[in-house]
C-alpha cells in the first residue's frame, strides 16, 4: 500500500499492463511528446517509444477509429479523448460502433478498447469543456461505462478495464487528479460492475460516485458532527449498474439521496432512483432526492459556475430533507 | 493471369449477379426486410479488387456488400441465409444486407455509417503496422462518402503514418439521388487524394482486368513503399439505391446507356477472345452460378431462425 | 377538420411555414430532388426551388453547422438529419454547440434553428439505423426536444418549433409516417412543452409518447375490454418536460406504467418515475413500472427485432401487475 | 495605404500584445481562470487580414481570439472585463478568454471545439448568398485545425455551394505541442485546397502589409467569384499553447529566432522607413496603447460579477 494521487494511480495502471502486455498502446492528442494534457503519461514517450505512446492530429474520428480498427485485428487500444466533451465530435465510434459491432457480427468480432477521457466542470472552462456527460453514455448496451472516485479503485478498474475484451469508457474527473488515497503496488485488479460501500452509516444512504463522492465524504464528516450517519454508496460503474449494495443499504436506512455532478434531467440519478424504488418500493419512508447539477450551460464565471454545480451544502440539506 | 484465375473471377461476376437478382425477388416476396444496396452493375469493381490481394491482405466496405462478400470467399448460402436472417448467415442474422463480415475470410464488413468504416480501415492498417507485417488493407466506398469528414481524417492519417492502404472509390455517379457534381467540390474523386500528397488513379470500374491490372499495381505499391493510395473506379449501379427507390434522379436514357455497357457482358466478350476460352465453358459457369444459387437460396430457405438465446448473446464478450 | 396521416401533417407544417415566412428553408440529404427519403418533402423541391429545399452532400456537420450559421444570420432553417442515427456523426452540433451558443456568448445570439430527424426501430435496419436515443439529447439544457405521437400534434409543434428562436430537436418514427388522425386545416399552433391527456381513465396512469403512444392506445382497447381504463398522457416534448398533466393524472389513479421504445437504462422512464415520485410521493400505492427495450442492440432478425421492442402485449402485463 | 490606417493598425497590434501581457499577469495572480491562449506573436495575422475587410463581411475565429476581437473593434474594456468574468464583458462573463464575439462588430465567435466553427463560418456565408448579398465571410483557424473532418466538410461545401468564404488557416508551426509535420500529410496547408480546386495562397504571418495585400486580393477574389479561397499566413506564437504549457516540444533557440522576427517590431521598422511617419508618432501610439491598457484593466477590475439572475438568464430565447 502507498499513499498516491488519483493521477499517479491511472499513470501506474497503464505503465503496468504496458510492460505487461506489448499489445496495450496509447494513442490519443498530446499523450507523447507533451506528456499528457494532464500529465497522466509523463514519462511513458521516452520509455515506451512512439509507436506505443503514439500522438495524434487533432481528429477525433481517426482516433477511435483506429483504436477500433487495431482493437479489431488484436490490440488492446488505449485511446485518450483530451476530454469527454470531445467524443462529441467522434460519438458514432464511442455508442454506435465500438458497442454494437460485435453483436452486429454474430459475435465474430472483439473490441477490447479502452476510452479513456476526463471530464467534469469547476475549472472556468465554459459551456463546451465543462460537461459531465455520463448518464448518455451508459445509455448504450454493449458499452461498459466506469468512473471510479478513489485511487485504488481508479487503478484496479483501469487495469481491468485494459485487460477486458469489451468497449470500456473509462471517465476520469479532471479536478480529482490530485485526490490522495492507499494504492496496492503492483498487481491489483477490481471487478467492472460492483458498487462498494465507501463509508458505511445507519441514518441515511447517499448513492453517487466519481466527484460525488469527494463531495458526498465531505458532507458526511459534517453531517457526522451533528450525530447524522450517512451510508456512501459508490456505484463506480454505470453500466452495467449493480445495484446490489445500493438496495441493501437503503433497506437498512430507507431514506436516500442520489448525488452526481452532471445535469439532473435524464441524468443518473434518475436510473438509479427509479430502479430503487422498482426494487425496494416498500422501503421508501421518504422521497428520494437527487443533488446535481442546474440545468444551464456552465457559465465562465467562478462564483455562477460554482453555484450551477453541486455543493457540499447541497448534500448536508438534501440529507437533512429526507430525514424529516 | 491464368485460365483459372480468369474463369473463377467470371464465375463471381455471374454469381454475385445472380444471388442479387433472387435478393431482389426474395425481397418483392418480403422474405428479406430492412435495406437491402445491390451491387448489380459494379461487380467488375470488387471481383478485379480482391483477385489482385492475397489473402493476408484485409478488405472492409460499406453497406453495398454483397459483392465483396463473395469475391473474398464467404459463401452464397451464408449471404443468402444473411439476407433472410437465418442463423446459418455469417452474421447469425444479426446483421442482415448491410453487415457481412467473415474473420476467416479477412473481411471485415459490411459498414452502415457512410464513411465510417474508413478511419476504422486506417486501425486495421495501424494493428499491422503495429504487429511488423506487411498487410495491405483496401477499403471500399463510395463517391458520397468522400464528402464526409471521416473521409478527411481517414486519409490523412494513413498519409501521415505511412498505413498500408488502399482507398478505393466506387464513383457510381450518385449517393442516393445526388450526382457526384451537386455533393462534391472536384468531379474527379482521385483529386482529392492531391491535398494530401497522396499517390491516385482513376480506372474503367467496368472493365474487370482493367481494374485487375490498376489494383495489382496500386497494392504493390503500397506494400512496397508502405504509404497509401488512392483508387477511383467509374462505374455505376444499375439498380435504385436501394429497394424502392423512386430514381427521380436520373433518366432511363441514362441508365440505359451504361446497361449496355454491362461489367459481365464486357468480361464475357474479353475472354472468348482468348483462344484457350470456349463460349460453351462460360456457359457452363453461367450454369454452375444459377444452379449454386438456386442451392444457395434453398439452404437459406431451410435454415432455421436464430432462437432466442441469439437476443442476449454477443452484446459483451464477458 | 381533415382526417391525414403523420406524414402529410408533417409536410403540411413545413409547406404552410415556408409558403408564410420567406426566411424558412430546408436543408439535407435528399430532400430535394429524391423528395425526401420518407417522401415528406415530396413536391417542395419544384415549388420552392433549389435554394429553399437544399440537398446537401452527405456531411452531417455539413449539415447542421450551416444551418446553425445561417440561423445566427437570421434564417429560419429546418436541417433535415435522414435519421437520428445520423446525430452521432454530427453530435457536437445537436448538443454542444446549438443549445450553448446564446448562452456563452452572453445572450448576444439566437439560434432559431430546427433538426428534424426520424428515428426508431421495427424496420430491421439493424443496430445502428434503429435507435430510439430521445433521452440522449433531453439531457442537454439549451435544446428543446420534442417527439410528437399523432399527426395533430406533429402539426400544431412543428410549426411552433420553426417560429421559436430557439434550437428544436423534432423527432418523428419511422413506422407512424402511416398513422391517420384529424389534423386542422392552416394555422395551428400548439405550444411547445405541454404534455397531454390522450385518453382518460379512472385505474391506471400511462405515460408515454411518440410510438409508446401507439401501443398504449392499443392496450388501453384491449385493457378496456377487461374492464381496466387506463388514463394515458402523452409528454409530447422531453424538454421542457410538463409534469402537469402526469401528476394530475397520478393523484387519482395512484398506480403508474412509463412506455417509451428505447433502451430502458438511463431512458425517458428513469426521469419521469424520478419527477413522479418526488412530486408525488404519497400517492404511489405500487411501484411504477418501465416498460422499454431491452437492452441490447437491435438485432437484423425481424422476430429477434421485435422480441427486443416493446410489444403492446408488454403494457397489457405491465398495467394488470401494478393493479396487482 | 493612408497614414491613418497604417497607425492605427500599428495602435491595435501594440494594443493586442499589452492587453495580453496584462493579462497574463492577471492570470497568474489567480483574477482570471479556465484557459487563455495567447495571440502573442500572431497580432499581425488577424490585424493585417481584418484592416482588409469591409465591417459588413464576418468575422469567426478559434479560442485565441482577444486580437481578433479588438481588430474587429471590441474595446479592450470588454476583453479585459470578460476574461476577469465581469458581466461588462460582451459576453456578460459567461464566455471567458475562449468566447469573445460582437454581433454589432459582425464578430461571430470565439469558438473553442477545435474546426467546430468552419461549418458554421460556410452557413454565416450561406445565409448571405440566401438573402442575395455579396459578404464575405473571413474564417481563421489553426493549423491543427485542417485535419479534423470540420475542415473538409466546411470547405467542401464552399465550393460547391460557391460560397463567400475566406478561409485562413494561421499556420504557427504547432498545434498545441504537435508540429505540423508530425499531425498533417502535407506541411504546406495551402496545398489542402487543392483537394477541393480551390484557389489558395500562402502568406508571411508576420508582415502585417503582406497579410494586408495578401487578404485584399483574397477578398476581393471571393466577393467577385462568389467562391471561397484559402490563405495560409505562416506564423508563430511566442508564448506556450495556453498558460502553463511545458513547452517540451520546441528549443529556445527557436522561439528565440522568431522572436528576433516580431511582428510589431517589423511593422515598426516599415514604418519608419516612410517619410510621413516619425519615431515620436509611434513611441505615442505606444504610450497610447499601454495607456489604454491600464485603463481596460482598471475598468475591468472596477466592474461587477455578473449577479445570481445571470446564471439561468439566455439559455432559452423563450
Ligand atoms: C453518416 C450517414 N449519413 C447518411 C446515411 C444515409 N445513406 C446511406 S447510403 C447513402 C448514399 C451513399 O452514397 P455513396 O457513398 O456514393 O455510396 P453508394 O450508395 O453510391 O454505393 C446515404 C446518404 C448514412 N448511412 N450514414
Ligand atoms: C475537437 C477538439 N479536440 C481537441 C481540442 C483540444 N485543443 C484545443 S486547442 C488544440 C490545438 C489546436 O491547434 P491549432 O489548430 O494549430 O491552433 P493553435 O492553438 O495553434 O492556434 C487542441 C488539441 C478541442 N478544443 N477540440
Ligand atoms: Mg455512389
Ligand atoms: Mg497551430
Amino acid at each position: 500500500m502507498a499513499r498516491i494521487t488519483m493521477r499517479e494511480a491511472i499513470s501506474q495502471a497503464l505503465w503496468e499492463e504496458m510492460e505487461r502486455d506489448p499489445k496495450v498502446f496509447i494513442l490519443g492528442e498530446e499523450v507523447g511528446v507533451w506528456g499528457g494534457t494532464y500529465a497522466v503519461t509523463k514519462g511513458f514517450y521516452d520509455h515506451f517509444g512512439p509507436q506505443r505512446v503514439k500522438d495524434t492530429p487533432i481528429a477525433e474520428n481517426a482516433i477511435l477509429g483506429a483504436a477500433i480498427g487495431a482493437a479489431l485485428v488484436g490490440l488492446r487500444p488505449v485511446a485518450e479523448l483530451m476530454t469527454i466533451n470531445f467524443a462529441f465530435s467522434a460519438m458514432d465510434y464511442v455508442v454506435n460502433q465500438a458497442p454494437k459491432l460485435r453483436y452486429m457480427f454474430g459475435g465474430q468480432f472483439k473490441v477490447p478498447l479502452v476510452i479513456r477521457a476526463v471530464g467534469g466542470g469547476g475549472r472556468q472552462l465554459g459551456a463546451t469543456h465543462s460537461q459531465t456527460p455520463d448518464a448518455v453514455f451508459a445509455h448504450f448496451p454493449g458499452l461498459k461505462v466506469v468512473s471510479p472516485g478513489t485511487p485504488e479503485d481508479a487503478k484496479g478498474l483501469l487495469k481491468t478495464a485494459i485487460r477486458s475484451d469489451d468497449p470500456v469508457l473509462f471517465l476520469e474527473h479532471a479536478t480529482m487528479y490530485q485526490v490522495r488515497g492507499e494504492v496496492p503496488e503492483g498487481e491489483y485488479l477490481l471487478p467492472i460492475g460492483q458498487s462498494k460501500i465507501q463509508r458505511p452509516g445507519r441514518d441515511v444512504t447517499v448513492v453517487t460516485y466519481a466527484k460525488g463522492l469527494e463531495l458526498s465524504l465531505k458532507a458526511a464528516d459534517e453531517l457526522a458532527k451533528e450525530g447524522i450517519e450517512v451510508e456512501i454508496v459508490d456505484l463506480r460503474t454505470l453500466r452495467p449498474l449493480d445495484m446490489g449494495p445500493v438496495l441493501e443499504s437503503f433497506k437498512k436506512t430507507n431514506r436516500a439521496v442520489i448525488v452526481e455532478e452532471g445535469w439532473r434531467s435524464y441524468g443518473v440519478g434518475a436510473e438509479v432512483a427509479a430502479r430503487m424504488y422498482e426494487e425496494a418500493f416498500d422501503y421508501a419512508d421518504a422521497p428520494i432526492l437527487r443533488v446535481a447539477q442546474k440545468e444551464v450551460p456552465l457559465p465562465y464565471n467562478r462564483t455562477l459556475e460554482q453555484a450551477a454545480l453541486p455543493q457540499v451544502s447541497d448534500i448536508t440539506a438534501a440529507v437533512k430533507e429526507v430525514l424529516k | 493471369m491464368d485460365k483459372q484465375k480468369l474463369l473463377q473471377m467470371y464465375y463471381e461476376m455471374v454469381l454475385i449477379r445472380r444471388v442479387e437478382e433472387r435478393g431482389a425477388e426474395l425481397y418483392q416476396a418480403g422474405k428479406i426486410g430492412g435495406f437491402m444496396h445491390l451491387y448489380i452493375g459494379q461487380e467488375a469493381v470488387s471481383t478485379g479488387l480482391i483477385a489482385a490481394r492475397e489473402p493476408r491482405d484485409r478488405v472492409i466496405t460499406a453497406y453495398r456488400d454483397h459483392g465483396v462478400a463473395i469475391n473474398c470467399g464467404i459463401s452464397a448460402n451464408e449471404v443468402m441465409a444473411e439476407l433472410l436472417g437465418k442463423v446459418t448467415g455469417m452474421s447469425k442474422g444479426k446483421g442482415g444486407s448491410m453487415h457481412m463480415a467473415s474473420v476467416e475470410k479477412n473481411m471485415w464488413g459490411g459498414h452502415a455509417i457512410v464513411g465510417g468504416h474508413l478511419p476504422i480501415a486506417s486501425g486495421l492498417a495501424l494493428g499491422d503496422q503495429y504487429q511488423g507485417n506487411d498487410n495491405v488493407t483496401i477499403c471500399m466506398f463510395g463517391d458520397g462518402a468522400t464528402n464526409i469528414g471521416y473521409f478527411h481524417e481517414a486519409l490523412n492519417v494513413s498519409m501521415a503514418w505511412n498505413l498500408r492502404v488502399l482507398w478505393v472509390c466506387e464513383n457510381n455517379q450518385y449517393g442516393m439521388g445526388t450526382a457526384v457534381e451537386r455533393a462534391s467540390a472536384v468531379s474527379e474523386i482521385r483529386q482529392k487524394a492531391e491535398g494530401y500528397g497522396m499517390k491516385n488513379g482513376r480506372v474503367d470500374g467496368m472493365d474487370v482486368l482493367a481494374v485487375y491490372a490498376a489494383a495489382r499495381e496500386a497494392i504493390d505499391y503500397v506494400r512496397r513503399e508502405s504509404k497509401p493510395y488512392l483508387l477511383e473506379a467509374v462505374t455505376y449501379r444499375f439498380r435504385g439505391h436501394s429497394m424502392g427507390d423512386p430514381e427521380r434522379y436520373r433518366t432511363q436514357e441514362e441508365v440505359k446507356k451504361w446497361q449496355d455497357n454491362d461489367p459481365i457482358g464486357i468480361f464475357r466478350a474479353a475472354l472468348l477472345k482468348k483462344k484457350n476460352i470456349t463460349a460453351a465453358e462460360l456457359d457452363e459457369i453461367e450454369a454452375r452460378a444459377e444452379a449454386d444459387t438456386q442451392k444457395a437460396v434453398e439452404f437459406a430457405e431451410a435454415s432455421p431462425e436464430p432462437g432466442m438465446e441469439e437476443l442476449f448473446r454477443d452484446v459483451y464478450v464477458e
